[in-house]
């Protein structure tokens, strides 16, 4: 038999999980049959803000196939109508008088099939007294604003600040150049393109629920519910939850919505299983949202172009509820990354967070906490910076940046930067982008009356959630899991606390595995999502699958690497210290043909272990990381500006990424330029807004405009490559970096193409009405 | 979304108020009107019409109320529609006067607010079709009054 | 409430059942044949995820009745192998890494199919064009290209 | 409150799922009596994720004369020809006709023919097919811009042009081309047909001069002769998307190179498709130099009559219809000049 290759770290493994998607055979959670299940359907809210007075259920129970409609009324008897947040907020199940945004859950209807569920949701009928909207976070603030939420003092929900303010206000009256700039970063939306869902299924003979759900943290959820429905005697032990195939999540599958409540409720209360699957609408208006931060950013500086100090004050909109998925200790998560690559000695940045009319936002929208709208800000601020000086932007980064031998670098709010070569990666993109070329043709062109324009983004994220003294989510650490059982015959089988929503784990965690062990990747089975099986963990966001979990796979093979040593010094009858370890075998020193393969040890861990040992070969590793791991890159972006239209076309977009140690360069690949495509899409594309009324634009995909294959440009991309030090194989997140770095560099060009016209600055998405007014306003628009 | 317009009847002021305050005759301009009822006399009415355009169409619940009689001058009304996932609130002022050869001008106002499904999803084309609606609807009386 | 017989070919078996007149075709072949590799992603015929072949095209199965297919020969993802070998577009999405999540992904093969039933030699252009009533959330389309020029070439032998 | 002070240790009472919810309680057990016998592939068990079209009775004729009997009888019901834009307003309820006529199973309304100085196009003919046909491809470049440009390549699989036509969504393509071709668009009714030039057709947002108990069966473009050429050119945010704004410019030219026919005609940039006339008289009769063109295309944009939505300003949208109209006119004439 030939022998099967290793597949180790850096081998661009096909995904195994394919052979089922592309048979059709994966089990997303729609797929799923139950005997006897029945179909939840959700009554929403046209207002934004309302008195309920009365919900009539007569004409909806008159519906053949109607079982019941609850409220929230009926969901109180059981005290399961509201909900915590992640943010120790309250959130509603559904609502007892009042509703807070539009197409919020008002009742749910049970049916035998989501037909008759549907038909139920039409004929119930509800009273509301409309009440004052608000949907702009600084009316919010203003005195006599109307008040979102009666339980509170006021809209306003915390301040939060970082930094030294002193200082920092000292280095700004003493810069010799100062910019400002007001950046919005509106709501966008995930849009996986599966909404979410769930199966309950309630055992009353054995007081065992099981939850099939569409969730990138099964475990956490698990003590979610359990803190939720503990009092009606759900504890933790008696509640299973299973994430199945998850078509998307990008965040938006990490908050526990009510639907999944209601869902739970009704399987309890009727000894039936109970699907619940949001159609698009409900998934677009109704899940939470990402970004909605309004900053003032000013950066000061001396007239050489060095960078000195930073001051950002922002407000961000986190709806009704302060709902955001952020398991920091900091209010607005990782936002105070914002001196991004740059040797910053001052900086201070400062967040008020606010009640609306909207639902809760707060989720990172394929981020790492707030680091996009930091990220975005940095990147925008440093264009900002450079042209007032007068330097190339290139030119500027490269001055400004923290130099290699400055890591482990402390930033001046308080980060321990892991490593980073951020020249390197610049002048990587430079190279392949052809940089001084575009500037001689960006010249000529204007003198053409043609507007190209050049951006560059030198972005640093902060990614792997995370170190303890950072990170928990209600109290639990942030570590995340790996076990792992060697079978007799060599074959592995390892479990994990993360969940893959198509970033191949089940291929590239064998890869690891693999390499630690020299058992073939293909001798090893991945299992995630099942918490009755997997060990604890706190799930797949914020590009910590790799730095946490990733981590626990090499330590728990390190385990079974130390306890096969025994083994093996026992069968070759040496001393454990005289045995070497060469991939897949130990070997004593001197004496390469006396060696034991991986294969006879694990034989020998069942069959022929020294006495006083346990059989078996297995171990598990649940992994805190010491810090977190701070991936980079530089994205040099090229746009050609109609101006009839105002259109923004890409035309070169070079992605040149640093995430360490690459697993699987494919799947790395893969996952940056599915990350490029969702940064590509807020900058020039999506965006939710509200009118004064709350009532949402953007619910669906004929105006949420998610870019097809045609809009979405043909993206370059290359590889530095700078270990993380504290990691054990060196690696660092990269499932976000794209989506993280690629908004500026497009802004950035499109404001680079305009500068000379006195363009400063253009808030994100880059619409083709928006450019035109810019334009317009600058005499430069043209009507051919 | 605000609209005003003015039309002139060919009818004396007092057959306009009484065209106007009598929702059966009134009724007959509203588009799709399904059923009328009648729930406090010259305060307060229910109807049920189907508002539509080709094959577009919603069946809105809607209850209205005289909040302004000034008789036969000036009148105002609010009503409130509901329909699945949809809602709308409105109101509407009409202002009478007389024209010295008998006819009637009539300054109207309205301001109507839509929310939920049809706001979102058909935001292209509320503002116009909305507008329409309610110019229609103050022609429509005028014609019915001039007969 | 109408309720109808059809009978359809589907992946080359002849199916009859009794359909309301409002069942979606997605719904049909979901829940009544239990062909769950056909998607659903939106309300609005927008993103693809339901794509079958209707009759040799494309169609989004979620924005036709079940009762129109009556007599129509359909086919889904869960026909594309055949004798237990993978059709070349299959072959092309695993090679070429076209694929993440997977859930776009049996709307975006069979849109690939029909595309290069009718055009075997696409340009890059013409693929993109070809599948601009497909969403993906996850590749960023680079690679969903490369598996569709992939399965060209093997297509033509 | 701090996130550890998160009820922890809540005191744990007695699981109590009988409590008396109302009509809830008697669903405690299982309801079972609500399900024959299961079978894990149930029949059409039918639970899904989606938005839900209301009930309705359908019919599919197999002839028009069987068509038009249905219609009569039935004025509530509804055509369903490619279904792309009704079927999602039957999902959002923002359509519930009770009855529908499906027009796919009449096989002899799907056509492309040309003869008599006419293009004949059966109103079932499926965008698509208009989109492979090498007659339009080589001889009717804006009917071949347009239909390249609706929806996106799967919709236009099974959407028609008919459809497009009566639907008059004002957003929709064909409408605007149809004027600019000065089309005639064929009626058919219980007395037999009629013809209604495209200029006349459309009433009002999802309103043409259609009786309801009339079918539209067909649309006729005259043939354009030597030197014509045209184009359509639309604006839009992403493919399948309604226009922000779109022109469509047929002209032709006499032998001595000066403009002898103009049709252009705008699309949603008002309630109804709108045929700038003032700019085709503008053009009649005058060499399509720069200087006219942009003349022209400053009238168009007065035509049009744009609202500020999401899709843009007011202004932005009357600028957009100066530049679109510029454009489509340069691309018409260079065809024109081409062929």
């Amino acid at each position: 038999m030939a022998a099967v290759a290793i597949q180790g770290l850096g081998h661009p493994r096909k995904r195994v999980e394919d052979a089922r998607f592309i048979r059709g055979k994966g089990n997303y959670i729609d797929d799923m049959k139950l005997p006897g299940m029945l179909q939840v359907d959700i009554v929403r809210s046209p207002y934004a803000h309302a008195k309920i007075k009365a919900i009539r259920t007569d004409k909806a129970l008159a519906v053949p196939g109607v079982l019941a409609v609850i409220t929230g009324e009926t969901l109180k008897q059981y005290n399961v109508h509201n909900m915590p947040t992640l943010m120790s907020d309250t959130q509603m199940v559904l609502p007892l008088d009042t509703v807070k945004y539009q197409f919020q859950e008002v009742a749910a209807v049970l049916g035998t099939d989501r037909y008759t569920a549907a038909d139920g949701v039409a004929a119930v009928e509800v009273d509301y007294e409309p009440l004052p909207v608000v949907v702009d976070p600084f009316k919010a603030l203003e005195p006599g604003a109307p008040k979102v939420r009666d339980d509170k003092e006021s809209n306003h929900i915390w301040h939060w600040e970082w930094g030294d303010r002193a200082a920092a206000d000292k280095a700004f009256d003493a810069a010799e150049v100062t910019v400002k700039e007001n950046i919005y970063i509106p709501r966008i939306h995930v849009a996986s393109i599966e909404t979410c869902g769930c199966v309950a299924q309630w055992n009353a003979t054995e007081g065992h629920l099981t939850l099939y759900m569409t969730t990138q943290a099964p475990h956490a959820i698990r003590t979610v519910v359990a803190l939720i429905t503990g009092h009606l005697g759900l504890s933790e032990e008696k509640i299973r939850i299973v994430s199945p195939d998850i078509g998307g999540g990008f965040g938006g599958k990490v908050p526990a919505y009510p639907g999944y409540v209601i869902a739970v409720a009704l399987s309890i209360v009727t000894g039936a299983p109970v699907k619940w699957i949001e159609d698009r609408t409900e998934n677009m208006a109704a899940d939470s949202f990402g970004r909605d931060y309004h900053i003032s950013a000013e950066l000061a500086g001396k007239k050489d172009g060095t960078l000195t100090a930073l001051r950002f004050k922002t407000i961000a909109d986190h709806g009704y509820t302060d709902a955001a998925a952020n398991p920091s200790k900091m209010p607005a998560g990782l936002f105070h990354i914002a001196t991004g690559s740059y040797d910053f000695k001052n900086a201070f940045v400062e967040v008020d967070g606010v009640y609306t009319n909207k639902p809760p936002g707060g989720i990172a929208y394929r981020c790492s906490f707030r680091v996009t709208e930091a990220v975005h800000t940095i990147e925008r601020m440093a264009d900002l910076m450079a042209h007032e000086v007068g330097l190339d932007p290139a030119d500027f980064r490269m001055k400004n940046f923290i130099k290699p031998e400055q890591f482990p670098y402390k930033s001046a709010l308080g980060w321990e930067y892991d490593s980073g070569n951020y020249a390197g990666a610049l002048q990587k993109a430079m190279d392949m982008v052809g940089y001084k070329e575009l500037r001689k043709e960006q010249a000529e062109k204007r003198k053409r009356g043609e507007f190209m324009g050049i951006g560059i983004s030198s972005f640093t994220e902060i990614v792997g959630a995370g170190p303890s003294k950072d990170f928990d989510i209600l109290g639990l650490k942030m570590f995340d899991s790996c076990e792992i059982r060697v079978h007799p015959t060599g074959k592995a089988i390892a479990r994990f606390g993360t969940k893959s929503q198509g970033q191949g784990h089940e291929t590239t965690y064998a890869q690891i595995l693999a390499e630690e062990l020299g058992i073939p990747a293909d001798h090893i089975k991945i299992e995630e999502g099942d918490t009755d099986t997997a060990p604890y963990g706190l799930g797949t966001y914020a590009s910590r699958s790799t730095p946490t979990a990733g981590a626990a796979a090499a330590m728990a093979a390190r385990k079974v690497r130390a306890k096969a040593k025994k083994i093996a010094a026992h069968l070759l009858e040496a001393a454990e210290e005289d045995l070497q370890w060469e991939q897949g075998k130990f070997f004593v020193k001197g004496s390469p043909d006396r060696a034991k393969t991986i294969q006879e040890i694990a034989f020998a861990a069942y069959t022929n272990h020294p006495q006083g040992m346990e059989a078996g070969l297995e171990a598990v590793s649940y992994y805190d990381p010491p810090n977190l791991t701070f991936p980079f890159g530089s994205y040099i972006c090229v746009v050609d500006i109609d101006r009839g239209t105002g259109e923004v076309k890409v035309r070169r977009f070079v992605a040149v990424d640093d995430c360490g140690v690459r697993i699987n360069p494919m799947i790395v690949e893969g996952q940056i330029h599915g990350g490029l495509a969702m940064g590509f899409a807020p900058a020039l594309m999506e965006e939710i807004s509200y009118d004064e009324n709350g009532n949402i634009h953007g619910s669906n995909f004929t105006d949420y405009l998610l870019p097809t294959a045609v809009e979405t440009p043909k993206w370059e991309t290359g590889e530095t490559v700078t270990p993380s030090p504290h990691h054990p194989i060196g690696a660092k997140g990269v499932g976000e970096s794209a989506t993280v770095g690629a908004p500026a560099a497009i802004a950035n060009a499109v404001v680079d193409a305009l500068w000379h016209l006195g363009v400063r600055h253009v808030d994100i998405p880059i619409t083709p009405p928006k450019v035109w007014a810019l334009l317009k306003e600058h005499g430069a628009a043209l009507e051919e | 979304m605000q609209f005003a317009g003015t039309v002139t009847i060919d009818a004396p002021r007092a057959e306009v108020w009484k065209f106007l305050t009598d929702p059966h005759a009134v009724g007959r301009c509203a588009p799709g009107l399904e059923s009328l009822e009648i729930v406090i006399p010259d305060k307060q009415f229910k109807a049920v019409a189907a508002v539509g355009f080709g094959s577009v169409s919603v069946k809105f619940s809607v209850d209205v109320e005289w909040v302004e009689l000034d008789p036969p001058n000036r009148g105002k009304l609010k009503g409130r529609g509901s329909a699945p996932g949809s809602a709308v609130e409105g109101s509407s002022e009409m202002i009478l006067r007389d024209l010295p050869n008998g006819s009637t001008d009539m300054d109207w106002s309205a301001d109507v607010v839509v929310f939920g499904t049809i706001a979102s999803l058909a935001s292209r084309l509320m503002g116009s079709l909305t507008r329409r609606l309610t110019g229609d609807f103050f022609n429509c009386v005028k014609a019915k009054i001039e007969g | 409430m109408s309720t109808h017989h059809i009978q359809v070919k589907v992946n080359g078996a002849v199916k009859a059942a009794e359909v309301e007149s409002r069942l979606l075709l997605v719904h049909f072949l979901r829940e009544s044949l239990n062909l769950t590799g056909t998607h659903i992603g939106c309300d609005t015929t927008s993103c693809g995820a339901c794509t079958v072949l209707w009759n040799g095209r494309a169609v989004k199965s979620c924005t036709l009745f079940a009762v129109q297919a009556d007599g129509a020969e359909l086919r889904t993802v869960e026909g594309l192998a055949q004798d237990g070998k993978l059709h070349p577009i299959q072959v092309g999405f695993h090679e070429k890494h076209g694929l993440q999540c997977g859930f776009c992904t049996p709307g975006m093969m069979m849109a690939s199919v029909a595309l290069l039933e009718a055009n075997p030699k696409p340009t890059e252009d013409e693929i993109r064009w070809g599948l601009s009533g497909n969403l993906c959330r996850c590749t960023g389309y680079v690679n969903i290209v490369k598996a569709v020029q992939q399965a060209a070439e093997q297509m033509q032998g | 409150m701090d996130k550890t002070e998160l009820p922890w240790n809540n005191p744990v009472v007695e699981a109590n799922a009988s409590a008396p919810a109302a009509r809830l309680g008697q669903y405690a057990q299982p309801p079972l009596r609500n399900f024959g016998s299961i079978d894990p592939y149930n029949r059409i068990s039918r639970e899904a994720k989606d938005m839900i079209p209301p009930p309705f009775e359908y019919q599919a004729p197999t002839s028009v004369s069987e068509a038009l009997a249905l219609l009569g009888k039935n004025p509530e019901a509804k055509v369903l020809a490619g279904g792309q834009s009704l079927i999602p307003l039957m999902r959002f309820r923002l359509a519930s006709p009770a009855m529908l006529v499906d027009l796919n199973r009449i096989g002899d309304l799907a056509y492309i023919k040309e003869g008599e100085g006419w293009l004949r196009i059966g109103a079932m003919t499926r965008e698509s097919d208009l989109d492979q046909s090498d007659l339009i491809a080589k001889k009717y470049p804006l009917l071949a811009d347009t239909t390249h440009v609706v929806a996106d390549p799967l919709v236009r699989n099974l959407s028609t042009l008919g459809g497009n036509l009566a639907h008059a969504d004002p957003a929709n393509d064909h409408p605007a081309t149809m004027i600019a071709y000065r089309a005639q668009i064929v009626a058919t009714g219980p007395k037999g047909e009629r013809t209604i030039p495209a200029s006349e057709f459309f009433k009002g947002p999802f309103e043409t001069a259609l009786a309801p108990n009339e079918l539209l069966t067909e649309i006729r473009i005259p043939a354009p002769g030597k030197g014509s050429g045209g184009a359509y050119v639309k604006m839009e945010r992403k493919v399948g998307d309604f226009a922000t704004a779109a022109v469509a410019v047929q002209v032709s030219l006499a032998k001595d190179g000066t403009l002898e026919r103009v049709g252009i005609a705008l699309t949603n940039v008002g309630l109804v498709p709108i045929q700038a006339s003032a700019a085709e008289k503008a053009l009649t009769g005058k060499k399509p130099d720069d200087a006219v063109l942009r003349q022209a295309a400053d009238l168009a944009a007065k035509a049009a009559k744009p609202e500020s939505d999401a899709r843009g300003s007011e202004e932005y949208k009357r600028a957009l219809v100066k530049t679109l109209t510029v454009r489509a006119l340069r691309k018409a004439v260079a065809r024109a000049q081409g062929g």
